[in-house]
């Protein structure tokens, strides 16, 4: 049976909604495919300060998902990270099996990148998109009055921008999605909101290949 | 009961209700670093203020300035005295490059540096002790020809490295063009006078009436020392090749002036006098032209007006406001008179080309203007006399070739100040002169130690842009004015003209500097930080610190720097510097046990000194 | 030492509330945060004439509220001072929020409480629920039955509280009326003996910015099991204190009380009332009455519901065939359908292999006297009960029953 | 009865305040009763204003912190960052613990039971506490005079919990309460509780200031001044919240700055022995409210009739203090002399300037 656990790394407001879009319309996709699914927001520090990392979790399953209530993943088989610095500063790679994947935000190639990785050891492959380039990301403070809200809310629950991915979160998504199979690229490609820079993503990935499992 | 045999783990152990000693604050808040919230690391680096790029010799203004403010008078002189040896001498004299420099001009006015200057000269001059102390002898010897600005400064910095230095001067009197080019009334002899002395306190030996070339050779300086700058400046002034000129009433700028400084005159001026030349010497010379005793004293330039005249503007302010007439547009084509001058013969005339030294175009078509006057003194410019240099470094110019460290082909030999710098487009001025001697100096000694040359080429990052500044922090405030004496008295007197800044005068014009891109410890970053992590011991420049693992990039304090000393580097670009932790929260197991046991304790604890 | 202290004792003739203001001058309280409603106001009118006279040094604070009441002695106890407040019926409930803060960051304050009837209608009359509806927040909570009880209380509970092993808030609490406002003689004690038995108030980690500490941070939900555990604790720990506390009290001052229940005639008693506060006075002349026709009546009377003495109260219930719980508080939708008492005895009662028929009787009800008639009715319910071998029904509305 | 005569702390006013003078602050004390390692926002307005305030009154200082961020993203975990005793009290309870915490100094230094000057005793309420819940408690404390200062730091909307409307949020600022819709397009319809004003009419005894974190050392002598006044002293901070007003981190000094020169935030004292507001300061200039707005996403959605609307409030708060209004200004105030705030042109405009 195959059980697969997602966690995003991303900073609280600036980068919430990237971030919930990711773990969103993955665990949707997967519910389209007749897979169980969950995704879930880190609530019980509830994190939501400017700059502070923050978590998101999806949960994709052949079966039930018995530990529906557990609040964080413990063994996150696929880490994002959406903000490149993220990698320096935290132990995102907690309780990853062997063969993870691992994917990060950044203008940086695999190979600089790779020397900040703790327990490089468990990754498959790491994987480096320049997301915030491709999206033509200008943080948070172009458009103030169309996402004023949105960064009110960590919750989601006054989100007024009902687009899937319309930033960076689509290369990210592209990044997973082609990388790891986690759900299949069509069935997630329509709802995405972003598709040129979803599209650009697949072609503009840095795949750097580690260490694989034997199946 | 209940609670019988209950435990709490010991990773769960938690203080006593929850109350929790307070960090101490040389500890801090070990518990919650926050470092890696950080996308952007705020970092300290110094960038150079315009003032000091624009000075000849670079004095660290905006260091001084910010002493002053603080009322570290003697920091700042001990500061200034890096780069300049007598302070007070360009502290009236100097043509100030920095103010023109300042980013201040661009907002309000520029910041009065010189007066600034002056007053710490003034101070370091009634020390009874100078603060700069000659260097651990090193046994080697050096001379110096010449004391003007270039060969002061060199045998000072020779001095302060370790050197045997000895000066060798042509004129009874040392100061070169400081004592010769300048009046008493600019720079007056006793202040000079105390400066030549700081010389010898410094261990240096100054023998006057030595001229090279007649009472020493270029052999004997090569076999009685180890090296030798040589800085003898433009001695010899320039003729305008008119006809007549060697007239009885024809006197020459720097010799009228030099007499004069070295109390030698003869000189009796009539009652109209023309000066020939639109320059800082020229303007000297008209000014003390009415000081002799002319009564009309008219300025002929080719300039077509005072804007180009190559002269400080407030020297020609000064000059206009004691009563002198500027004639413009006008060459002096020959002097008339029987045996003495009477009068001049004028042609419009323009120049060519640039300001300085540029070939002069003579409108001879249109008639001659006869011009009455008594004497007429003659400043278009100086040059050297280098009858004693071997062929093979003289110039076409008339100057001391030298490669690009000031040397003299690979002899021992360097040369500094105006005797290089004519015609190479830097001004000659007294600043410049005495960076270059400086910059000499450093490069003799490096070629004594057998290390490596350097020229400036040190790429520096120079303020212009304000808006690399935060200017709210900017009040508008008028420059601080220098008095003056009032044009009526003292166009007779020799008393200076020029009055220092009071104490006071000077905290106040020092507050108003920008410290273009160099932390001044205004404490400002210290103040706004939210988290707050950064962190001083004693309040001084550059003494901050930013705790990395607490800030959490909001760059506040980048914003708010005043001085755009702060810039924001991307954390990437680190390998190091942010803490890994092992939960989100922070919190490892044991650690509040820790502090649980830390409250237990406090009453052991020393009480805090309220 | 001893005659000396037998010199300044004096009886006085004072109601309950000034019983208790003269406790908290005893106690030499540092502040004393006042806000008016009847019927306890009364102590803080006598607290105010004592403060006034200079016959107590403390900050008197009139309150803006009930809440502000118990926030200002939250501050004070924090920071080291021995605070002295209280109230009455919805204003004990204004106040409601800041009970379970106040016993979790530790702090002994002390409240006095005249009960009083909750709204809605207006009422002056005494019931418990006002009290009894905080019972769980981590205060611990008595009733006295007369004036001199609750003198005796008032010292007893912040010397309990205080104790390095508890450090927890008092309720001390009696009937409005019955208790608050009915004068009787007081034997108030001698300062010395005061001094002797209830040391200055210290706690181990005030707010002093001379050893600076935080109260009260915000904690992770794995942290909250660990302080309510250590809460817990401390009011289990108490039990012994408390009982010690009652030793040297009556050493000191010579009355010594059961920390737990008052039994009354219980010897061979077969039925007994279980009850808390004035009305236990009531019941003992009643109890003797019926004694004098024969009945075995007895008077088992709470003196501390919290911590609630549980073996002791299965122990002693536990001999008795009948015992009738008489509420005098509002237990809406309760286990019995009545007050909250009956479910108090009915647990302790639960692991006796003896368990007696319990029976609670709504009484005294919006402060009206439970008068004679009324405990020979209840005791007629109760015999009837015996004989029967079982309950006519769990709740009986005194007075509105045949 | 023999007491003991408290001792009472008298804190020197700094001199060359930003205003007017230049940007070379005085010397600062050098205790840090307020350390890092918290969770506030990056950027956080009211933590900049708890560091200035902790500078200002130095080690002997007790600090109450009502509910809100400076508790919960402050002390989190069972960690502090305070270097001083801090108490966390419910959040309506602002004042009356402080209350508490005064007369018990008052009480145990008279009686002996404590030695020493008498302590700074400075809560810390959010404009939640203060404005709303906390009202009564506040307004009790400063009734009765106690030695304290009452600090209510001024984010205008409930923070901690999500951004909420408080009686504080402007006239137009969005919030998760107070979202705008096509039935209310300007989002919150009320102007803001003037809170100030409000104490300083009600409690004329005390002294009663307004600060903005964009004038350090007005602020911070406005605190020195509150804690030296004999009784009790109300300090209202504008700090803005990079959380809930959406700006980016870097602006929060100078969002200090322009609220001030806007007109939104009027500075002035209460003086308690001449019964009369001070409204000498005067900032370095004066600007119409857009400048503000412009910076801020809670006031994105906002369209010209409702910027007027603003820029009419801010004029009558400026006739208030006295100033003549520029002609600029009143024109501002017309709805057909502005912009919509989410045109397409300012939008690019402000991430130009950014």
């Amino acid at each position: 049976m195959s059980y697969t656990e997602l966690t995003v790394w991303t900073r609280g407001i600036i980068m919430d909604k990237e971030g919930r879009d990711i773990v969103n319309s993955i665990s949707a996709s997967a519910r389209l495919e007749g897979k169980f699914a969950q995704a879930m927001e880190n609530y019980v520090d509830n994190p939501d300060r400017t700059n502070a990392p923050t978590r998101k979790y999806c949960r994709v399953s052949d079966g039930v998902i018995e530990n529906e209530l557990t609040y964080e993943n413990e063994q996150p088989n696929i880490v994002v990270l959406v903000e490149g610095t993220m990698v320096k500063g935290w132990d995102y790679m907690r309780g990853m099996p062997p063969g993870g994947t691992l994917v990060i935000n950044t203008h940086y190639a695999p190979e600089y990148m790779i020397r900040f990785v703790p327990g490089a050891e468990r990754l498959a492959q790491l994987v480096c998109v320049d997301a915030a380039k491709l999206a033509d990301h200008k943080w948070l403070y172009y458009r103030l009055g169309e996402l004023g809200l949105d960064r009110l809310s960590t919750e989601g629950a006054a989100e007024r921008n009902k687009a899937i991915a319309p930033d960076i979160a689509a290369p990210l998504i592209a990044a997973v999605v082609k990388t790891t199979g986690v759900v299949k690229m069509e069935t997630i490609e329509p709802m995405i909101a972003n598709k040129k820079a979803f599209h650009m993503a697949l072609d503009e990935l840095h795949i750097m290949p580690l260490n694989p499992v034997a199946v | 009961m209940s609670t019988k045999g209950t435990r709490i783990p010991d990773w769960l152990t938690v203080p006593f209700a929850g109350i929790t000693p307070a960090p101490s604050q040389e500890k801090g808040q070990d518990l919650f670093p926050t470092g890696n919230w950080r996308a952007i690391r705020p970092v300290y680096r110094d960038k150079l203020p315009p003032c000091n790029n624009a000075c000849g010799t670079n004095e660290k203004i905006q260091g001084y300035l910010d002493l002053v403010k603080r009322g570290k008078y003697l920091d700042a002189y001990a500061l200034i005295k890096e780069d300049m040896p007598f302070p007070s001498v360009t502290g009236r004299v100097c043509y100030h490059p920095c103010e023109q420099a300042c980013n201040r001009g661009k907002y309000d006015e520029a910041i009065s540096i010189r007066a600034v200057e002056r007053f710490l000269g003034d101070l370091g001059q009634a020390l009874a002790r100078d603060v700069v102390k000659a260097g651990k002898p090193n046994g080697k010897k050096v001379a110096v020809v010449g004391s003007g600005p270039a060969g002061h400064s060199a045998a000072y910095q020779l001095a302060r490295l370790g050197y045997q230095v000895t000066i060798l001067e042509k004129s009874p009197k040392a100061g070169g063009l400081n004592r010769g080019g300048i009046p008493d009334w600019v720079l007056p002899a006793h202040v000079l006078d105390r400066e030549i002395e700081r010389l010898v306190e410094l261990g240096i030996t100054i023998k006057p009436n030595v001229e090279v070339g007649k009472d020493v050779t270029w052999d004997d300086l090569k076999k009685n020392y180890d090296a030798c700058v040589l800085a003898v400046g433009l001695t010899e002034p320039n003729s305008v090749r008119a006809e007549g000129e060697n007239k009885d009433g024809v006197l020459y700028g720097l010799p009228f002036l030099r007499d004069i400084g070295m109390g030698t005159s003869k000189v009796k001026l009539g009652a109209r006098v023309a000066v020939i030349g639109g320059g800082n010497t020229a303007i000297d010379c008209a000014r003390e032209a009415l000081r002799q005793g002319a009564v009309e004293v008219t300025m002929i330039t080719v300039e077509a007006n005072p804007e180009e005249m190559p002269a400080s503007p407030e020297d020609l302010h000064d000059m206009l406001e004691e009563g002198v007439d500027l004639l413009h547009g006008r060459a002096m084509t020959a002097v008339l008179g029987n045996g003495k001058v009477e009068a001049l013969q004028l042609h419009s005339a323009r120049f060519s080309g640039a300001i300085n030294a540029s070939p002069i175009t003579v409108d001879r078509e249109v008639p001659a203007e006869r011009f009455a006057v008594d004497n007429v003194i003659v400043a278009v410019g100086q040059r050297a006399s280098l009858g004693w240099l071997p062929d093979e470094f003289k110039t076409e110019r008339g100057t001391i070739q030298i490669d690009r460290f000031g040397r003299l082909g690979d002899t021992n030999f360097f040369a500094a100040g105006d005797v290089v710098q004519l015609g190479s487009g830097q001004p000659l001025m007294v600043v410049n002169a005495v960076g270059d001697g400086k910059r000499v100096a450093f490069n003799l000694d490096k070629i004594l130690r057998g290390e490596p040359l350097q020229t400036r080429t040190i790429p520096v990052d120079v303020i212009f842009d304000l808006n690399r500044m935060n200017m709210t922090y900017f009040p508008h405030f008028p420059r601080v004015q220098q008095d003056l004496l009032p044009p009526t008295t003292r166009r007779k007197t020799q008393d200076e003209v020029i009055q220092a800044f009071s104490e006071q005068q000077a905290v106040e014009e020092a507050s108003r500097c920008f410290s273009c891109g160099t932390c001044n410890a205004c404490d400002n970053c210290y103040l706004v930080c939210p988290e707050p992590c950064i962190v001083r011991d004693v309040r001084s420049n550059g003494l901050y610190k930013i705790l990395v693992d607490y800030c959490k990039g909001c760059r506040v304090c980048i914003e708010e720097c005043p001085t755009g000393c702060l810039e924001g580097v991307p954390e990437l670009d680190f390998d190091t510097g942010v803490v890994r932790m092992d939960t989100a929260f922070a919190i490892s197991p044991g650690l509040h046990g820790r502090q649980a046991e830390e409250l237990r304790n406090l009453g052991n604890r020393p009480a805090k000194n309220i | 030492m001893a005659a000396v202290t037998e010199a300044k004792k004096r009886t006085v003739r004072i109601n309950g509330c000034v019983a208790a203001a003269q406790a908290a001058k005893y106690a030499d309280v540092d502040v004393i945060a006042a806000y008016p409603i009847r019927p306890y106001t009364a102590t803080m009118m006598a607290l105010a004439q004592m403060v006034a006279n200079g016959e107590l040094d403390a900050e008197y604070i009139v309150a803006d509220s009930e809440h502000s009441q118990l926030s200002i002695s939250h501050g004070a106890s924090s920071s080291g001072a021995r605070v002295f407040t209280g109230s009455s019926g919805v204003g004990v409930q204004f106040a409601y929020e800041l009970y379970s803060p106040i016993s979790g960051s530790r702090m002994p304050v002390q409240m006095m409480i005249a009960d009083r009837t909750l709204d809605p209608p207006g009422d002056f009359g005494s019931e418990h629920t006002d009290a009894l509806s905080t019972r769980d927040m981590g205060w611990l909570m008595g009733w006295s039955c007369d004036a001199q009880e609750a003198f005796d209380n008032h010292l007893m509970a912040y010397r309990i509280g205080e104790d390095p092993r508890v450090l927890l808030p008092q309720m001390v609490c009696q009937d409005g009326f019955f208790v608050s406002h009915i004068t009787s003689d007081v034997e108030l004690p001698d300062p010395g003996q005061v001094k002797e038995f209830l040391p200055p108030y210290k706690h181990p980690y005030p707010l002093d910015p001379r050893h600076p500490v935080s109260h009260g941070p915000q904690i992770m939900p794995e942290q909250g099991p660990p302080l309510q555990l250590e809460r817990a604790r401390a009011m289990e720990e108490s039990m012994a204190v408390i009982e010690q506390v009652h030793d040297e009290f009556a050493n000191i001052f010579g009355r010594r009380y059961d920390p737990w229940v008052e039994e009354f005639m219980t010897d061979d008693a077969e039925v007994v009332f279980f009850m808390q506060g004035a009305h236990a006075v009531t019941a003992r002349f009643a109890i003797q009455h019926m004694r004098d026709r024969g009945l075995k009546v007895g008077l088992v009377r709470l003196r501390t519901i919290r911590p609630y003495p549980t073996d002791r109260v299965k122990e002693i219930l536990s001999k008795f065939k009948v015992v009738g719980v008489i509420e005098t508080n509002m237990g809406l939708g309760s286990v019995s359908s009545g007050g909250s008492l009956y479910a108090e005895a009915c647990a302790a009662l639960y692991e006796s292999q003896q368990r007696p028929l319990v029976v609670s009787f709504m009484a005294g009800m919006g402060g009206e006297a439970i008068v004679l008639k009324e405990f020979y009715w209840m005791t007629q319910k109760m015999i009837d009960a015996q004989k029967r071998g079982k309950i006519e029904k769990r709740t009986h509305w005194v007075g509105f029953e045949e | 009865m023999a007491t003991i005569e408290v001792q009472r702390q008298l804190l020197p006013i700094l001199d060359s305040p930003n205003q007017g003078a230049r940007f070379y602050n005085p010397d600062l004390p050098s205790t840090e009763p307020f350390v890092p390692g918290h969770r506030t926002c990056a950027g956080c307005g009211p933590s900049i204003q708890y560091r200035m305030t902790s500078k200002a009154a130095g080690d002997n200082t007790i600090l109450v912190g009502p509910t809100g961020c400076m508790y919960v993203a402050n002390s989190s975990y069972l960690c502090t960052p305070y270097n001083v005793p801090w108490a966390h009290t419910q959040i309506g309870s602002a004042g009356s613990f402080t209350a508490g915490v005064a007369a018990a100094y008052e009480a145990m230094i008279r009686k002996g039971k404590w030695k020493g000057a008498y302590p700074n005793i400075i809560c810390e309420a959010g404009d939640g506490s203060a404005s709303d819940i906390g009202l009564a408690s506040i307004s009790g404390a400063l009734y009765r005079n106690h030695d304290c200062l009452i600090i209510c730091y001024d984010n205008e909307q409930y923070a901690n919990t999500g951004i909420q409307a408080s009686s504080r949020t402007p006239y137009g600022g969005m919030t998760t309460f107070s979202p705008p819709g096509p039935m209310v397009p300007e989002a919150k319809t009320l102007f803001p509780k003037d809170l100030a004003r409000m104490m300083a009419a009600g409690h004329p005894h005390c002294y009663v200031a307004t600060a903005s974190v964009g004038y350090p050392i007005d602020l911070m002598n406005k605190v020195r001044k509150g804690l030296n006044h004999k009784g009790a002293a109300y300090l209202m901070v504008y700090t803005p919240c990079q959380k809930g007003f959406v700006y980016e981190t870097p602006r929060s000094i100078d969002l200090g700055r322009l609220v001030v020169e806007c007109g939104l935030y009027p500075m002035w004292e209460w003086n308690p022995e001449t019964r009369a507001y001070n409204y000498s300061f005067r900032p370095a200039s004066m600007r119409p409210v857009s400048e503000y707005l412009k910076l801020q996403g809670r006031f994105g959605h906002l369209h010209a009739e409702h910027i007027a609307k603003l820029q009419k409030f801010a004029n009558e708060q400026w006739r208030m203090m006295g100033v003549e209004l520029p002609e600029a200004l009143i024109q501002a105030a017309d709805a057909k002399n502005l912009v919509n705030m989410g045109s397409a042109a300012e939008a690019e405009e402000v991430a130009q300037t950014v």
